[in-house]
């Protein structure tokens, strides 16, 4: 019972901080303050899904299951590298815009 | 047991894969393999023929699978020809490939290799899903062929046609998922068993779905509103690849051929899926070649054209259905497959003798040597027209015969004869300027000479072509053998129970599970 | 869902179908990509849409998903890929011999 | 509890979702179009892992993995095509 | 005793009799390697032969006998070689080898000394044989094959001098015209076959009452008849007749003799029987005989050139045959008989005759040729005997068989009452031309003063070239005089063949009196030689009138023409674009769809099944493809938002492959979505976005409706298949996947044992995919887009390098979980092959393809080889325990100390399939990339250069 | 120790592969454990090329300390920044701002751009390795030198320790 709303609650946390993340990407004024909104989606979000899943399916098999975390591991790899190219390419699109006319 | 079956594909799936894994060893290396394997295809197929000829149909089950639920290859008497065409063109192929063709770009001999083994096996499979694949092997194999040896008009040439199959085959897969979930099966033999228990109120769904594949093998098949790609392709392949390419219609009519006769047959709903449009859409195919024909500027587009109105004649057999009509066209493909390949094989000596005008019909070098080349253009000219004595002749009034009793019979009859007339003319036409037309003053005459011939070796290109001429007078000396088989293989196809017993007959009943 | 599922196939077709008749080599590259996901999803929905579990043989599970379509697909997705490919270095091929990227010579546009 | 939890989750990150797509749509740049997708594929692997949770299957997970791990390619090439035409190069 | 003896040979010397001729053709291409006259010589001995052969079956053959054999062939499809001697054939056997053997005689002479006469005789002789296989087949089908034998071996024949524009283009002119007859004979010869139940002619002329009450009879009629009035020269079909004199002279004289004209005529005898009788017969024939008879005569006389006055009255005389066979009495077949006989006689003589002159003055043009009289009157002599016979001049046999035509005007049935006399005196006036052309030739040739500027002095012809003629016109003056002893036999015999139910009493006569033919005669003998003597007027008058067009060049103008048209037609129906192709193809689909559910009346769309529920998840993922689908088309002139927007498509596609149970399926989708990506990414960076090409809003209102039907078609028969339900093979799958392919995951023991079949075909379609994409880009040279081409000094962000290196080693071991687990759980060696290629790829993202190619020195090729070659073996492996290829097993391990595992082959099997994918899209990647690495060295050579 | 590199070039990335191993296998065998090591030494040295430089990982410790506290900045800073990018968005003060940074290592440096991008509220832009100068994108910016100070003090300190640099 205590596990189910633990897990709840992550999962509540998580979607939430999703959504706030896409409310951010839809809402933020320019791209490089939409940049920020994926991050928190990445982190605090999946994390949390991630960690409800994995106590989830640890409670089902009532052992340790810490493959859930490997989703984690590589998405705390990825982000900060998708986040810097797009960053990249945003400077770079910008520069071209401004240099054109 | 016997593997006799299966080898037709794993011979060349296995040379092919061989050639990879040695791919940097020389070009001699490679052409040996390449021999080598052709040579144990033919005798492989001959194997087959004369074991189909008993009248059996043998099912091979891959991975020891019972028959709906795994793989199974049939080799039955139609399947046995269409392996041996194969292998005999492929010898032809190759050896014409021998004289230079297969340096002039990469990996020749292995597309080679993988297109026999997806002609052979779209030929033996007895599974629709797996005759996709195969499909696909083929059909990937000769895109890489028709790309060989470079240049504009084959990108362009190969980009319409790649697209074009592309978009067949998403049509193919369409069909087959829709098979698939409507009949539960992908067997042939198993579909035959299946379609008289459709329910009535999907009768409507499970017609229309076999009437896409219908479109998909007709599209291969080159019919009327859909073959225009024909011509351009099989014109800009290199050689060995246009001989190679002349059995690749075929395989859409053989794929129509073992559907209708397994499995739409069997069912009323079914029976009348390819009437009475395929007939009609066949005389125009024969009409459209006869045009093409008549406007080509050059030897090997008159091919091209000639092939595509075989194929219109082809299907006029499988629309009319029967033994007699299976019978008549069975011996009528043999004889245009190798008749055509052999024209091919000719125009390519014709392009190589007269320089830059190539096989244009324009003035230009006289052939030499007119005895032989003329007299080997003679008999496959003749055989190819219809012109009797040769087999040509023999096809003609066997699938004329055929006819007879059809609604179309009428326009089918004027098509082949007029198209068989335009096909003479045309021939005729150009004989007078390749062969008879005085040459061009001395000086033109010995103009640079031709840009295809990259080795002087072109041995092996002529033993192709006496091949194909030898064949071609087998087909007329032998009619009579020859005409037994086809008629034994067209009774096979017209009593698909005998198919189906031998793939499903022993195996245990068969559990359907019902969905959802 | 029956219903949603035919137009989600009928939505990717049209799309397929009316890129596949664009006059750049590209857009039909683009084309036959989104017709071969609607023919993947046809095939694989062939085996219907209720099943409560993937189709793995695992102690305490029924209501299998049908495993032959799933794998009809896979054996389609590869192939479609090589395809695609293909398709893709040919049109490089087109586009660096004659300069263009226009599907054919004609006046179609 | 979870039978109630999921449902809303879900929503939320549909609505999440759908808030990705109306960037994609609206742009304005090409990187925010990009920037729309990455988020969209990182919701997905959200929504995966809840269906994983449901369903009680260990079969999601891979899924879920994979979207993790290849997700986030798509990306680096579409931005390495911004940022030089050329992405291996 | 002796008799019988014989009559057993019969069969046997029938069917040597037709092969002589070809086995002949075949001896004298031997002989002539050895010298002309060896070849002549061989020729002649063939001939000869034939007809010696010939001598034992006369007695029998002229007593009305009909001899059969027959070998079978293609019995089914009624092509036997059955061969029949009657008097009918006899009579042609006869003419065809008696005239053959002359015109051999003939033709060594004629025919210039440089030629070693191999492919002449051999021609000859097989055109010959050709022949005689038309007149004693007694298959009707096997009759065809010899007929087109005739016209292709004629053609060969006509153009035997093809270095003449003229010959050339006869030669294709006569194959046009007799052997398209010759189709449409086919097609009659097949319909009556149908109609009497066979192709022997035994049994078609026995059943020439059913023939003629049938509804096809008239269409079998006209198809028979054009094949006969195309052979025979008739009227509109005779021009290819005159240019085939393009030939040497002694080919016309055959052909315009004894044969090819002749095999017309035949097959009117032949099937007379069965087909005449009729009012149409009459119509038909008579008609046609008749105008052809009238025309040829009156455009003889116009000819300057004598070999074509020779030529329009060969016309105009198997007019006057046809015309004879159309009056269709008893008597008038015998007449026709009677004149194929005398014609032959005649005809080839004149053109011997006319040979000899040609090759004596050099010219054949009347008006330069004159008085030859004096300088060979032998041969003068010769010719003007046989143009009396032409001319039907008493004593000679021309004049008998007119005669009996004249005899068979006065009061034939079709002319009653007032209309008695028109007949009469369409034939007098027929036969004033003839008379006139007959004079023309006889005077303008030997007479009317002195030759013209020849090129050569002329003088008789050596003894032995003139003999033949000497033979013929013997023959012209024993037949004119004794005809009854002379032909009365062969004559009596072949009409019995032509009229089965009774030969009318006739007797072969000079005289019969003075009565109205006679007078007809006369009169037109009168009136003949005035229209003749009045002749500079009609010749100014056609000079003035006619139209001048020479038929060759008609011809080939036609020809050209049609050949026009046809390419006209061409670029109309096939515009030779993609666009066009594809749309036709949509087009053909939707109708046949469409079709092939509306002929099945009554049956509903929506099936029985109850839906299921609708959730979020669902609606979301919709609204996801519907953004990216939409998006990408409406943003498919952008090249990369199209992507972006096809991306969002996979992903969603790979979202319904999780909601809807197929994790496989998901994996696969999702890394062949990322390599795909790239992959279009690369591609990119030289194909421009929609550019140059832009298409009119019609075009995509067009396209836009298509693809909608299109759509709207596959939507539709989605929906009927899911509403309903269905029976499926694959419960058998779920049930023995563990038990019997020794796996959980079903779709991965479908993959690598139930179907492994396909499996390796799939990977044998990868494996080709990345070696074609080799094959294509190898040497190619490409310019990037020019927007593209400005790139970042950043051209490696560090932070990207840095990040996917460890990713590599972690991305790998994934790759080999993967693989190993695939067939329990999800994965495979697909899925498996992907990762570890993207795992790859990344750092050819990452770091370029410098140092990614530094370090990747695999051999794709190789292990494309290796993989295939792996996954093969493990199917052979199977041959070993005598089972199928392909066939798996699998077991358990126990090793000490570590849980039991599961080996099975089929994960060998799967470590090829690995292998390939692996190896094909890092092939297919890195030779995309060497593109780019290409012109970059390119440039940056040239700049060292410069 | 000259045998040790050849054998186990990474032992840092040998350690992640058996983790992970371990992390995904269903069960902690032995026979697991085994095939963890197999690929942990197999891996690193089949890509053993793409590592052209090693970094040496010098107090593990220490890294454990700093993966607790980014794992806590990421929980604090997630709360702030929801209710920035929730709320008005006038209250905003976005910026790019310019770390300077004294880590050498491109391995580490780009350690220290990933936790920054990690942390809500900032994205690393671009490393200047040469200026030596981390550019970084934040959302909300009070103080410009107090948040360089942060990122200097909170991440790179702990990171220079863990990696000996
Ligand atoms: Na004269
Ligand atoms: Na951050």
């Amino acid at each position: 019972m205590i596990v189910d709303i633990v897990i709840s609650l992550l999962i509540l946390v998580g979607a939430t901080f999703a959504l706030v993340g896409s409310i951010g990407l839809a809402r933020l004024p320019d791209f490089f303050t939409r940049l920020h909104g994926p991050t928190k989606a990445t982190t605090l979000g999946v994390g949390s899904v991630v960690i409800a899943s994995l106590i989830h399916s640890g409670a089902a098999t009532g052992g340790v299951s810490l493959r859930e975390l490997a989703i984690s591991l590589f998405l705390f790899i990825t982000a900060p590298v998708s986040a810097h190219l797009l960053a990249k390419a945003a400077l770079k699109t910008r520069a071209n815009r401004s240099a054109k006319p | 047991m016997s593997h006799l079956p299966i080898l037709p594909v794993l011979i060349p799936f296995l040379t092919a894969g061989l050639l990879l894994a040695t791919h940097g060893m020389g070009t001699g290396f490679k052409r040996a393999v390449s021999s080598i394997s052709v040579v144990a295809l033919v005798v492989v197929s001959l194997l087959l023929l004369i074991e189909s000829g008993d009248g059996s149909i043998r099912a091979y089950r891959l991975g020891d699978w019972p028959a709906p639920f795994g793989i199974v290859l049939v080799t039955d008497r139609l399947a046995a020809i269409m392996v041996t065409l194969t292998a005999m063109l492929a010898a032809a192929a190759l050896l014409t490939a021998l004289s230079g063709t297969d340096t002039e770009g990469r990996h020749f001999h292995v597309f080679f290799h993988l297109q026999i083994a997806g002609l052979n096996g779209a030929f033996l499979t007895g599974d629709l899903f797996n005759l996709f694949v195969f499909f696909e092997i083929l059909l990937l194999a000769s895109y890489a062929l028709l790309a060989h040896g470079g240049g504009v008009t084959r990108t362009r040439a190969g980009l319409a046609y790649v697209v074009l199959n592309l978009a067949g085959s998403a049509l193919f897969l369409i069909a087959l998922g829709l098979t698939y979930g409507t009949l539960g099966t992908l067997n042939m033999a198993d579909l035959a068993r299946v379609l008289p228990m459709v329910a009535f109120g999907d009768q409507a769904l499970v017609r229309t779905t076999l009437a896409l594949l219908v479109a998909v093998f007709v599209l291969k098949a080159a019919l009327l509103p859909l073959g225009f790609w024909l011509p351009h392709v099989y014109t800009a392949a290199t050689l060995p690849v246009a001989v190679l390419f002349v059995i690749m219609t075929k395989v859409g009519i053989y794929a129509l051929l073992r559907v209708s006769t397994i499995g739409f047959v069997t069912a009323p709903f079914t029976a009348d899926l390819l009437q009475p449009w395929l007939a009609w859409l066949a005389i125009g195919t024969i009409a459209l070649g006869s045009i093409g024909a008549l406007a080509a500027a050059r030897l090997s587009v008159v091919v091209a054209n000639i092939v595509m109105i075989s194929s219109g004649t082809l299907l006029l057999g499988v629309a009319a259905g029967g033994v007699n009509a299976y019978a008549a066209m069975l011996y009528y493909l043999v004889n245009t497959t190798v008749v055509t390949a052999g024209l091919f094989l000719l125009a390519d000596r014709v392009s190589r003798q007269r320089g830059a005008v190539a096989d244009f019909f324009e003035k230009g070098p006289r052939m030499a040597g007119i005895l032989a080349t003329g007299g080997a253009y003679l008999i496959l000219a003749v055989a190819a027209s219809g012109v009797p004595p040769l087999s040509g002749f023999l096809g003609k009034i066997m699938v004329m015969q055929s006819l007879q009793e059809t609604s179309t019979a009428v326009g089918a009859w004027a098509a082949m004869l007029l198209s068989g007339f335009v096909v003479a003319l045309v021939l005729a036409r150009a004989a007078s300027r390749f062969f008879w037309e005085p040459g061009l003053p001395d000086e033109e005459a010995s103009t640079p000479e031709p840009v295809r011939q990259i080795s002087s070796n072109t041995g092996s290109t002529d033993a192709a072509l006496s091949g194909m001429i030898a064949c071609a007078i087998v087909i007329v000396l032998g009619a009579a053998p020859i005409s037994d088989y086809m008629r034994a293989t067209a009774d096979q196809l017209a009593r698909p129970a005998g198919y189906v017993e031998a793939i499903l007959g022993d195996s245990p009943a068969i559990r359907r599970e019902r969905r959802p | 869902m029956e219903f949603l599922v035919s137009a989600a196939i009928g939505l990717l077709t049209a799309s397929g179908l009316y890129l596949i008749l664009r006059p750049t080599t590209f857009s039909v590259v683009l084309g036959l990509t989104l017709l071969s996901y609607a023919v993947n999803a046809l095939i694989f929905f062939g085996g219907r849409l209720g099943a409560s579990a993937p189709p793995l043989i695992l102690p305490g599970t029924d209501g299998h998903a049908d495993p032959l379509p799933q794998a009809l697909v896979l054996t389609a997705i590869v192939i479609g890929f090589g395809m695609t490919a293909y398709l893709v270095a040919l049109a490089l091929k087109a586009k660096g011999e004659s300069g263009n990227d226009h599907v054919d010579a004609g006046e179609e546009r | 509890m979870l039978n109630f939890v999921i449902p809303v989750a879900l929503a939320m990150l549909a609505i999440a979702m759908g808030l990705n797509l109306l960037r994609l749509v609206k742009g304005p740049s090409t990187p925010d179009r990009i920037l729309a997708l990455d988020t969209l594929t990182i919701n997905t692997i959200a929504v995966v892992m809840l269906i994983g949770i449901t369903a009680s299957s260990a079969a999601y997970f891979e899924a879920a993995l994979l979207i993790a791990m290849m997700g986030f390619i798509g990306t680096v090439a579409l931005c390495k095509f911004l940022l030089g035409g050329d992405i291996i190069e | 005793m002796r008799i019988d003896y014989l009559s057993d040979m019969g069969p046997l010397l029938l069917n040597l009799m037709l092969a002589i001729p070809f086995v002949g053709a075949l001896l004298v291409l031997a002989a002539a390697r050895r010298s002309r006259s060896a070849a002549a010589w061989t020729a002649a001995a063939v001939m000869a032969s034939g007809l010696v052969a010939l001598v034992p079956l006369l007695p029998a053959t002229l007593s009305g006998d009909v001899l059969t054999t027959r070998i079978p062939w293609l019995p089914e499809w009624g092509l036997d070689i059955a061969l029949r001697l009657d008097g009918l054939g006899l009579l042609f056997t006869l003419l065809i080898l008696g005239i053959g053997l002359l015109i051999i005689l003939y033709a060594a002479y004629y025919m210039p000394a440089y030629d070693r006469l191999g492919r002449f005789y051999a021609l000859l002789l097989a055109f010959a044989g050709g022949m005689l296989g038309v007149v004693l087949a007694e298959n009707t089908i096997l009759m065809l094959v010899f007929w087109e034998i005739t016209s292709l071996t004629s053609f060969l024949l006509i153009a035997y001098k093809y270095e003449a524009f003229d010959a050339r283009i006869a030669a294709r002119m006569a194959l046009a015209v007799t052997g398209g007859g010759g189709l449409a004979l086919l097609a009659g010869l097949l319909l009556l076959g149908n109609i009497a139940g066979s192709f022997e002619l035994t049994v078609i002329l026995a059943k020439g009452d059913v023939i003629r009450a049938h509804p096809y009879y008239p269409v079998v009629l006209v198809l028979v008849l054009l094949g006969a009035f195309t052979k025979s020269g008739q009227f509109p079909f005779h021009f290819w007749l005159p240019n085939a004199m393009a030939a040497p002279t002694p080919v016309s004289a055959y052909l315009h003799s004894a044969t090819m004209v002749k095999a017309g005529v035949f097959l009117l005898a032949r099937l007379y029987p069965v087909l005449s009788g009729t009012e149409l017969w009459l119509v038909l024939v008579g008609s046609t005989g008749a105008v052809t008879f009238a025309y040829g005569a009156y455009v003889a006389i116009l000819k300057h050139d004598f070999k074509g006055l020779l030529a329009y009255s060969t016309i105009s005389h198997l007019g006057l045959i046809t015309l004879l066979f159309g009056l269709d009495t008893p008597m008038s077949a015998v007449a026709a008989l009677f004149h194929i006989i005398n014609h032959a006689i005649f005809k080839a003589s004149l053109f011997m005759a006319a040979g000899i002159i040609d090759h004596e003055c050099g010219t054949r043009d009347m008006r330069r040729i004159n008085g030859m009289f004096k300088y060979m009157p032998w041969t003068a002599t010769l010719g003007i005997l046989a143009a009396g016979s032409m001319a039907g001049v008493p004593l000679l046999n021309g004049f008998l068989s007119k005669e009996m035509f004249f005899t068979e005007t006065v009061g034939h049935f079709a002319f009653q009452g007032y209309a008695t006399w028109l007949l009469p005196a369409f034939a007098t006036v027929a036969g004033v031309f003839s008379v006139a052309y007959s004079a023309r030739f006889v005077h303008d040739v030997f007479f009317n003063g002195e030759p013209v500027d020849l090129p050569k002095t002329p003088h008789e012809p050596p003894r032995w070239m003139r003999f033949p003629v000497e033979i013929l016109v013997g023959l012209v003056l024993i037949v004119g005089l004794l005809p009854q002893i002379a032909v009365g036999s062969i004559l009596q015999a072949a009409a019995g063949a032509v009229l089965p139910s009774g030969v009318p009493e006739f007797k072969l006569a000079v005289w019969h009196g003075w009565n109205l033919p006679l007078a007809m005669s006369l009169a037109a003998f009168g009136l003949g030689l005035t229209y003749y003597w009045r002749r500079q007027y009609l010749f100014g008058l056609h000079e003035k009138y006619a139209p001048k067009i020479a038929s060759p060049v008609a011809f080939e103008r036609v020809y050209r023409d049609a050949g026009r048209l046809a390419s006209w037609l061409l670029r109309v129906i096939d515009t030779r674009s993609l666009q066009r192709y594809l749309a036709t193809l949509v087009v053909f689909v939707c109708l046949l769809g469409v079709w092939a559910w509306m002929s099945l009346p009554g049956r509903p769309l929506t099936g029985p099944l109850p839906s299921t529920p609708v959730d979020g998840a669902a609606i979301a993922a919709l609204a996801g493809l519907l953004v990216g689908a939409v998006g990408t088309v409406v943003w498919h002139r952008q090249r990369l938002v199209a992507v972006i927007f096809l991306s969002v498509v996979g992903l969603v596609v790979s979202f319904a492959f999780i909601r809807f149970k197929a994790p496989d399926l998901a994996l696969t989708q999702l890394s062949v979505e990322v390599v795909t990506i790239v992959l279009l990414l690369l591609s990119l960076r030289f194909l421009p976005g929609e550019v140059t090409a832009r298409s009119s809003s019609l075009r995509k209102l067009r396209d836009g409706g298509l693809a909608l039907v299109g759509g709207a078609g596959v939507a539709a028969l989605t929906y009927a298949m899911l509403t309903r339900p269905f029976e499926t093979i694959s419960g058998y799958h779920l049930a023995n996947a563990y038990t019997g392919g020794g796996g959980t995951n079903v779709v991965n023991v479908i993959l690598v044992d139930f179907r492994g079949f396909d499996t390796l075909g799939e990977i044998a379609v990868l494996a080709m995919a990345a070696l074609g994409l080799h094959a294509l880009v190898d040497g190619l040279r490409l310019k990037p887009y020019a927007e593209s081409a400005k790139r970042d000094a950043d051209r490696h962000p560090v932070m990207l390098a840095e990040m996917m290196r460890p990713l590599l080693p972690l991305a790998l071991a994934v790759s080999v979980y993967i693989l190993l687990r695939g067939h329990n759980l999800p994965g495979g060696g697909f899925i498996a092959g992907l990762i570890a290629a993207v795992a790859f790829m990344l750092q050819y993202l990452a770091s370029g393809i410098d140092f990614a190619a530094a370090r990747m020195r695999f051999d794709y090729m190789r292990i494309l080889g290796a993989g295939l070659l792996i996954a093969t073996a493990t199917g052979l492996a199977s041959w070993l325990f005598d089972r199928p290829f392909m066939t798996s097993t699998f077991g358990y391990v126990h090793p000490p100390m570590i849980e039991k595992f599961e080996l099975a082959s089929a994960m060998v099997f799967d470590i090829g399939v690995f292998l390939v994918v692996v190896a094909s899209i890092l092939l297919a990647l890195s030779e995309l990339g060497t593109l780019s690495r290409r012109e970059l060295i390119a440039k940056s050579s040239s700049r060292e250069e410069s | 120790m000259t045998l040790f590199p050849r054998v186990l070039p990474q032992p840092t990335i040998t350690l992640g592969i058996m983790g992970l191993w371990m992390v995904l296998a269903p069960s902690a065998s032995l026979g697991n454990l085994l095939l963890a090591v197999i690929l942990g030494v197999s891996i690193p040295w089949i890509t053993r090329s793409f590592w052209p430089d090693r970094p040496y990982l010098a107090r593990p410790l220490t890294g454990i300390v700093l993966f607790v506290r980014v794992v806590g900045d990421i929980i604090v800073a997630s709360w702030e920044v929801a209710r920035l990018v929730v709320g008005p968005l006038d209250r905003l003060k976005p910026a790019f701002i310019d770390v300077p940074i004294e880590i050498d290592d491109p391995f580490v440096a780009t350690l220290l751009a990933s936790i920054v991008s990690l942390t809500p509220g900032t994205v690393s832009v671009d490393i200047d390795r040469a200026a030596g100068i981390l550019n970084v994108h934040a959302l909300n910016v009070a103080d410009e030198a107090e948040m360089i100070a942060a990122i200097k003090r909170r991440y790179e300190a702990p990171l220079k320790r863990v990696f000996g640099c």
